[in-house]
């Protein structure tokens, strides 16, 4: 991986197909290694389905996923885990009887077979994301705010190449959704690719290489953030018309 | 009408509002916005009681809604077109009309209800024998709407009926919410569709983190900077 | 059930005071043959080991990893029946025997394994009851090899012997005591074992949401696998040895759904997903159903003077209570699960958090 | 050709049978989501109600089932009110616990209050049969095939043409949204329970005059309950009723061409093949 | 003091309750005859495990003479072991599986017949009476089921009785047509049972119902030799089945203790409430004796000889049984609805109706 600008994630013509409803048709894109790319589009365009498809939850009912140059398909979302490949929930998704740390502990083991190392990476991890005062409290028992950190904690100690993070600022305070900001633009520092689903455009313009925009399933448009928010067709479908 | 007055509320130890108050009044559309998680659905479940508040207080036309259980609310004609659509799925877009008109005192008028839910939504009744559970999303967004007006509701809460919804279709749903407010519902909306909600309503709260942090008219929260900033992007 | 905010989790691992209590019961129970002789009480406690050791197997996968097996009966059979069969019909000896029953049922478990765990939920549940049920149908209808419905009477477990000495010597109920003591130990100790072991985190995190648990690189069915494959192991064992020390086994005794259920039972009521839960629930249901069968209750009443045996009353309950043991069982589940959802010792558990806390605040205050 | 077509009825027959048990158990299981492990002591019940207006009564076991519905019915409600309630939001083991202490505590107390005895009811038709050529027909499974028909055809009318099974139905497939129409969900409960119990029981006299009866004679009908039930898919009633007779034929046929102590065997062995090539059952995609 | 094991709840509670009642009324006669027992009741719940924990419990703790029990053969195989071990005379009353009095047991004792009594009776009979030549055996996957049939098979090839058919069923179905269709197929002279009294009765129902006429239908005791089953006329009338007891054999006290028994527990007697009485008389009388010393009880039972119920008792040696007594079995016939004792010829009370006149 010397070439900065090789595609680390390749995705061609993914389609998934639920009964009658097209939740995804067709939709292409690549990422280079370091970038973090935004993917955004009203509710139920298909970014929650699309994560699902590349990570391995379901097989593409069409089209190919190359991780880091190997294809994807049929693998099951632990072995995309141990490739290199790890997504956040929507919806989060705690190991609610379980400490906080232990949480993180499960991520990192991924890594380790030694306990006591994965808690030290655990430990790290959950200072980067400050919550290190809050390792022995129950996880189910967090608020929502931290709870998302815990979700960033613990793929984070998976130690991934590419993160998949879905609306990890949704239902955040301002100043809470900044923590996350800046804990975003510090993981990309340290040379980590990020796909980010989120419906805060502001946030997403300042973070964003580059923007997907998803509707009804299909790629409405790709560009550099500028191009997306003066996209007529964008703005129509997702940002509104009283933007222009 | 509604009033909705200092209410705490927690799932588990989790809290997520705190002295949320609020007011609706007969004849208005109110409109609640706030970032996801913000506790706009749970506000309406408390007020349906799907979930019990821990404090506070909530009456509709001086009854207290805190003694009564979810079905004695809809009985007093409060109803509400819940997140996600939620229709069953395996009974037929005919069925699901006739579930809406479940209380007594409204089958009489079923009939009538049925063909003014065909009436606003024509799509439904081509549509009248095909399971809920195979409808697109916009047609099971009509027919939840449709399912909630059923009940002869004096107050509708509608939990962003935009959701997931074309554009276009959008923008025809709130003709309808408008429709419906002139014939003579009250209405309690959820958005996320700020600039489309904001225009077609009387008032409006801002809730953030649980507590209710502006409101105003709809014209006044169009204007706000605190609004534009949160909700609009830059 | 509120998930509990706020309050910390005791650090991994068990806590000087519980460690120091641990070996100081290991060393008492070891000498406890040696002062009570009474071979009644010697067989209480092996039933007692026994289900301390099938109590913390099933805890393993069903307490750690949330797999709700009613199906565990399968492995105690295949462990009884092996052993049973080798020694009856070929002569092997019980401990050659073992070898090839221990290895039967983690085969099993890795087969039935593979099959079940891609079912979630009660699916499960009735999927393990319909593999118990298999099992105990081939035991009842495989009669060149098993006997059928007759059963499998041990003419006699031969002596431990090398070198032309006897070494041990099975006619007494001292050596299924130690072995069962040292079965039960082991157990617990790889209980301790796994509880903190990556295998451990791994159940847990797949009980909790199988799906975060596979998104963050759990194989599910890998692991859970693993899980039911030790855990066959032990019950498996268990099955020998109970199969030796009764002498007898037939298909309802050996592999009937009454055992899978009193297995799950004993996890359950001790409190599943802790080292030492199964080991309360094993001791509080031994000595109920013992105390219940044998009409101690009324002997105690009678006894402290409160019930003339002669009266009306008395005679009413030594006629009923004797039929009633079963129905108070019954009771007592209902009981447990409706006011104690955590199991005994997380109810202890629960009530000393709670006083602790009140006592902090008290503190602070 | 004979022993084939004669398997299959009398298999047919009694299917009906399981289909009224396997029914009552979806029933509670759609709208409660709890697997009912007492659910042959339900049936149990129903059939001590029967014996016991049969020998005291003198009430034919078939008319019987209009006393033994609203009284096992009743006996659901009240369970439901006030114990299983308890558990709706509790862990599935926990549920499943509770439903087994339930069931040890309804044979035990039949055992306390009415011994073990086996208890027969000898009806004038107990073993009456007529002949299709070379085919005996059981006059009494006939009957009771005949009455299973029409309760579960009453059974579908209900839920599918009246308001309040509209209601259970929707209860079913979304309490929440249910609650939002305006249905007392709670209520909805104690009716399918009641409901699950009482079809148990309906079953139960419908099989007494050809059975027997016991205390602990319900633990084989939860077995096959529960076959039935995953095998027509969990909540679907036409799915319970088609495996009910399924699973009859199949007893049935097994023990003609197989061994008669292999039947169950066969059962299960079907049971976890469906499981793995059809996990929601042959109709769980279907209405109801 | 004497210990009592018997399965009072459980599977197989409802016969167990005959010996609950039987000792019961040995327990009043000892009384009369002025021997005060004081008896220990264990339950066993139909369960090995259970019983031997029952065993260690009356050996050690209660220290009783002796102990009377168990009712299936599974517990009493587990607890004939037990006693030996302690050396507690143990007093067999019903279960009838060979091997528990061929180990060599220097302290167990058996009142009951064994199974193969069960057939060899029942099939000594039939080849007096008639000349069957084909037999179909039918019997429950149960150990006593299952070795019934076993010995069955055994002595019809002895007799030169062809097996045309044989299964194991699991009992408990509501439907055994299919089984039966097959039996019919096989056209059997003779019909060869071993089940308990609710498939005993739903058997003949079903046998009723697809016509089946060979030229007898044989139960080995068990649920055809219950009032249960003679009282279904319509499909026990003149089913045969050997049995141990009945009240109408002209041994001494048989009549009044069934009398008795009924006037008392509101039901017929089985054969097990006379063997368990049996058991229990035998018990008293020899533990008094002794006052309580095991060694005597033992030497005393081996000893001694009885005249009961049952006509004379004496556990001997022979066949390569220990402490067996050598029971006279019966058969009895259901005719009208009541059993008639109808063989061997010398305790008769009624002739044996030969062949299976057909159903009504
Ligand atoms: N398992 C499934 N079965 C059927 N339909 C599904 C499934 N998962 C998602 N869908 C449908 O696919 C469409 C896309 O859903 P998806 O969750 O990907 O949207 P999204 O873009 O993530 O929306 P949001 O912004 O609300 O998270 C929706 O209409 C949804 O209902
Ligand atoms: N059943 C539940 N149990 C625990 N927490 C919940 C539950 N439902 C919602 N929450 C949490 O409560 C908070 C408020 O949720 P709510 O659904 O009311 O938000 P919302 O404003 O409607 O958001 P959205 O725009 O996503 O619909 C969120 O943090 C959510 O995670
Ligand atoms: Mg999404
Ligand atoms: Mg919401």
């Amino acid at each position: 991986m010397s070439e900065t600008d090789s595609p680390i994630l390749d995705i061609q013509h993914v389609s998934k197909q639920f009964g009658g409803l097209a939740a995804n048709s067709d939709v292409s894109f690549s990422m280079t290694e370091g970038m973090i790319l935004g993917l955004i589009g009203p509710n139920g365009a298909g970014k929650t389905t699309l994560f699902n498809c590349i990570t391995g939850y379901y097989p593409p009912t069409k089209g190919d996923v190359i991780f880091k140059g190997k294809r994807l398909n049929g693998m099951t979302p632990d072995q995309v885990c141990k490739l290199g490949m790890v997504r956040t929930w929507q919806k989060v998704r705690p190991l609610a009887k379980l400490s906080v740390i232990d949480n993180v502990v499960v991520g990192a083991l991924v890594r380790t077979g030694s306990v006591p190392e994965a808690r030290e990476i655990a430990r790290e991890q959950l200072h980067v994301v400050k919550l290190a005062h809050k390792a022995d409290f129950l996880a189910g028992g967090l608020p929502i705010g931290e709870r998302k950190k815990l979700e960033v904690a613990r793929v984070l100690a998976t130690k991934p190449d590419l993160l998949l993070l879905d609306e990890v600022m949704g239902g955040l305070n301002p100043a809470e959704s900044e923590d996350i900001i800046q804990l975003i633009l510090e993981i990309k520092q340290r040379g980590l690719t990020q796909m980010v689903i989120e419906h805060d455009m502001k946030a997403i313009m300042r973070i964003s290489d580059r923007i997907v925009v998803l509707n009804s399933g299909e790629k409405l448009a790709e560009g550099a953030p500028l191009e997306i928010v003066s996209n007529p067709e964008v703005v129509t479908a997702y940002l509104g018309e009283a933007h222009t | 009408m509604l009033r909705i007055a200092n209410l705490d509320f927690s799932y588990g130890d989790l809290q997520v509002l705190w002295d949320v108050s609020l007011d609706v009044k007969q004849g208005e559309i109110v409109t609640v916005l706030g970032a996801n998680g913000a506790g706009k659905s749970t506000t309406l479940k408390n007020v349906s009681r799907l979930v019990r508040p821990s404090k506070g207080s909530i009456t509709f036309d001086g009854h207290d809604l805190c003694a009564l259980e979810s079905h004695q609310v809809v009985e007093l004609g409060v109803v509400q077109v819940p997140e996600g659509r939620r229709i069953f799925p395996e009974m037929t877009v005919l069925e699901n009309l006739r579930m809406g008109s479940f209380l007594k005192s409204t089958r009489p008028d079923r009939q009538r209800n049925i063909e003014r839910a065909f009436t606003l939504f024509p799509r439904l009744a081509e549509r009248q024998k095909q399971l809920g559970g195979t409808l697109s999303g916009g047609e099971q967004q009509m027919l939840a709407i449709g399912r909630g007006l059923m009940t002869n509701p004096r107050l509708m809460l509608l939990d962003e009926p935009s959701l997931g919804l074309s554009p276009l279709f959008v923008r025809n749903i709130f003709e309808i919410i408008k429709e419906i407010n002139k014939q003579g519902t009250t209405i309690l909306l959820v958005e996320q569709n700020v600039f489309q909600s904001l225009r077609i309503s009387h008032r409006a709260f801002v809730l953030e983190t649980g507590r209710v942090v502006l409101s105003g008219t709809g014209e006044e929260l169009l204007g706000n900077e605190h609004v534009k900033k949160a909700f609009l992007g830059a | 059930m509120p998930p509990r905010t706020r309050t910390r989790t005791r650090a991994r691992g068990l806590s000087a005071f519980s460690i120091v209590a641990f070996i100081a019961a290991v060393v008492l129970l070891a000498l406890f043959p040696k002062f009570v002789e009474n071979p009644y009480a010697v067989h209480l406690m092996v039933t007692f080991f026994l289900a301390v050791i099938m109590g913390e197997a099933w805890n393993l996968i069903g307490g750690y990893g949330g797999q709700y097996s009613v199906g565990h009966a399968a492995y105690f059979g295949i462990g009884a029946y092996t052993v049973l069969v080798l020694l009856q019909t070929n002569g092997v000896a019980p401990w050659w025997g073992l070898l090839p029953a221990l290895a039967l049922a983690l085969g099993v478990a890795a087969i039935v394994g593979s099959i079940t765990f891609r079912l979630r939920g009660p699916y499960f549940v009735l999927a393990s009851i319909a593999v118990a049920e298999i099992f105990r149908l081939v035991a009842l209808n495989w009669k060149s090899a098993t006997n059928g419905a007759e059963g499998i009477l041990l003419s006699g477990v031969p002596p431990i012997v090398i070198g032309g000495t006897e070494i041990v010597n099975f006619s007494s109920k001292v050596p299924f005591y130690y072995m069962g003591l040292a079965l039960a130990v082991l157990t617990v100790l790889v209980t301790v074992w796994f509880q903190g072991s990556k295998l451990g985190y791994y159940l847990q995190a797949i009980r909790e949401d199988q799906d975060a648990a596979n998104s963050l690189g759990i194989p599910l069915t890998f692991y859970k696998n693993i899980a039911l494959m030790i855990s066959a192991f032990f019950t498996a064992w268990a099955g020998a040895l109970y199969g030796l020390y009764v002498g007898f086994i037939d298909p309802q005794t050996a592999v009937g759904l009454d055992i899978s259920v009193q297995i799950v039972l004993t996890a359950i009521i001790g409190g599943i997903g802790t080292v030492f839960g199964p080991v309360v629930g094993a001791a509080i249901l031994v000595a109920l159903s013992e105390a219940l069968r044998s009409n101690a209750i009324t002997d105690l009443l009678v006894a402290g003077g409160l019930v003339s045996e002669t009266s009306s009353i008395g005679i009413f309950l030594k006629d009923h209570l004797s039929h009633a043991h079963m129905l108070i069982y019954g009771f007592l589940v209902a009981i447990v699960i409706l006011f104690m959802p955590d199991g005994v010792l997380g109810a202890v558990n629960n009530a000393a958090r709670r006083r602790r806390a009140r006592a902090a605040a008290g503190g602070a205050r | 050709m004979t022993i084939f077509l004669q398997s299959l009825l009398s298999g047919i027959l009694i299917g009906g049978a399981y289909a009224l048990i396997g029914v009552g158990l979806t029933i509670i299981f759609g709208v409660m989501r709890i697997i009912n492990f007492a659910h042959g002591d339900l049936v149990m019940l129903g059939m001590y109600a029967s014996y016991f207006l049969f020998t005291l009564g003198n009430v034919d076991p078939f008319v019987s089932i209009v006393f033994v519905f609203p009284l096992l019915f009743l006996f659901g409600a009240i369970l439901q009110k006030t114990v299983i309630n308890r558990v709706l939001n509790a862990l599935p083991q926990n549920q499943i616990l509770l439903t087994i202490g339930i069931g040890l505590i309804l044979s035990n107390t039949m055992m306390l209050l009415f011994t073990s005895d086996y208890r027969i009811i000898s009806t004038s038709y107990s073993s009456g049969s007529f002949r299709l050529g070379e085919i005996s027909v059981s006059t009494p499974l006939l009957l009771s095939f005949g009455i299973t028909g029409l309760v579960t055809a009453i059974l579908y009318w209900f839920l599918l043409k009246t308001d309040t099974g509209q209601a259970i139905r929707a209860t079913a497939q979304d309490r929440d949204a249910a609650q939002l129409m305006g249905v007392n969900v709670k209520r909805m409960s104690v009716l399918a329970t009641g409901l699950g119990a009482g079809l148990a029981a309906v079953a139960g006299a419908l099989i007494s005059p050809t059975y027997y009866i016991f205390p602990q004679v319900g633990q084989p009908f939860t077995l096959k309950a529960f076959v039935i039930v995953v095998l027509g898919g969990m909540g679907s009633v036409m799915g319970a009723t088609v495996g009910g007779i399924i699973i009859g034929a199949t007893e049935s046929l097994a023990g003609a061409y197989i061994s008669s102590g292999l039947k169950d065997l066969v059962v299960y062995v079907l049971f976890l093949l469906i499981l793995l090539f059809k996990p929601a059952g042959l109709f769980g995609k279907s209405r109801v | 003091k004497i210990g009592v094991i018997n399965s009072m709840t459980g599977p197989q509670a409802p016969i167990g309750e005959n010996l609950t009642n039987g000792i019961k009324l040995a327990e009043e006669d000892l009384k009369a005859k002025g021997i005060s027992v004081q008896l220990v009741w264990e339950d066993d719940t139909g369960k090995p495990q259970v019983g031997l924990s029952a065993m260690d419990k009356l050996a050690t703790r209660d220290r009783v003479a002796g102990v009377v029990g168990a009712y299936t053969s599974a517990v009493t195989n587990a607890v004939a072991k037990k006693a030996e071990e302690y050396k507690v005379p143990l007093v067999n009353p019903v279960a009838s599986k060979e091997e528990i009095t061929r180990q060599g047991y220097k302290y167990v004792f058996r009142v009951s017949a064994t199974t193969g009594d069960y057939a060899s009776i029942l099939l000594d009979m039939a080849t007096t009476l008639g000349k069957p030549k084909t037999i179909a055996i039918l019997s429950e996957n149960t150990d006593f089921g299952v070795s019934g049939a076993k010995s069955a098979k055994a002595y019809a090839e002895k007799k030169g009785i062809k097996v045309v058919f044989e299964e194991a069923y699991s009992p408990g179905s509501p439907d055994y047509r299919s089984t039966l269709v097959k039996v019919k197929g096989s056209n059997p002279d003779i019909m060869f049972m071993v089940s308990y009294v609710a498939d005993a009765i739903t058997l003949m129902r079903q046998s009723r119902e697809l016509q089946l006429t060979p030229m007898a239908f044989l139960g080995a005791g068990a649920g055809f030799s219950t009032a249960q089953f003679a009282s279904e006329k319509n499909i026990s009338n003149s089913v045969f089945s050997s049995t141990q007891w009945t009240p109408d054999v002209s041994w001494k006290g048989s009549k009044a203790f069934g009398d008795r028994y009924q006037k008392r527990f509101g039901k017929e007697p089985t054969y097990h409430a006379a063997n368990a009485y049996t058991a229990m008389m035998i018990m008293g009388e020899v533990a008094s004796k002794a006052a309580g010393d095991r060694e005597k009880v033992a030497a005393g039972l081996r000893a001694g000889n009885w005249d009961g119920l049952f006509g004379p008792v004496k556990f001997e040696d022979f066949d390569g049984y220990q402490n067996q007594n050598k029971h006279q079995m019966l058969v009895e016939q259901v005719q009208d609805g009541k059993y008639a004792t109808v063989w061997p010829p010398a305790l008769q009370s009624g002739k044996p109706i030969w062949p299976f006149p057909g159903w009504k």
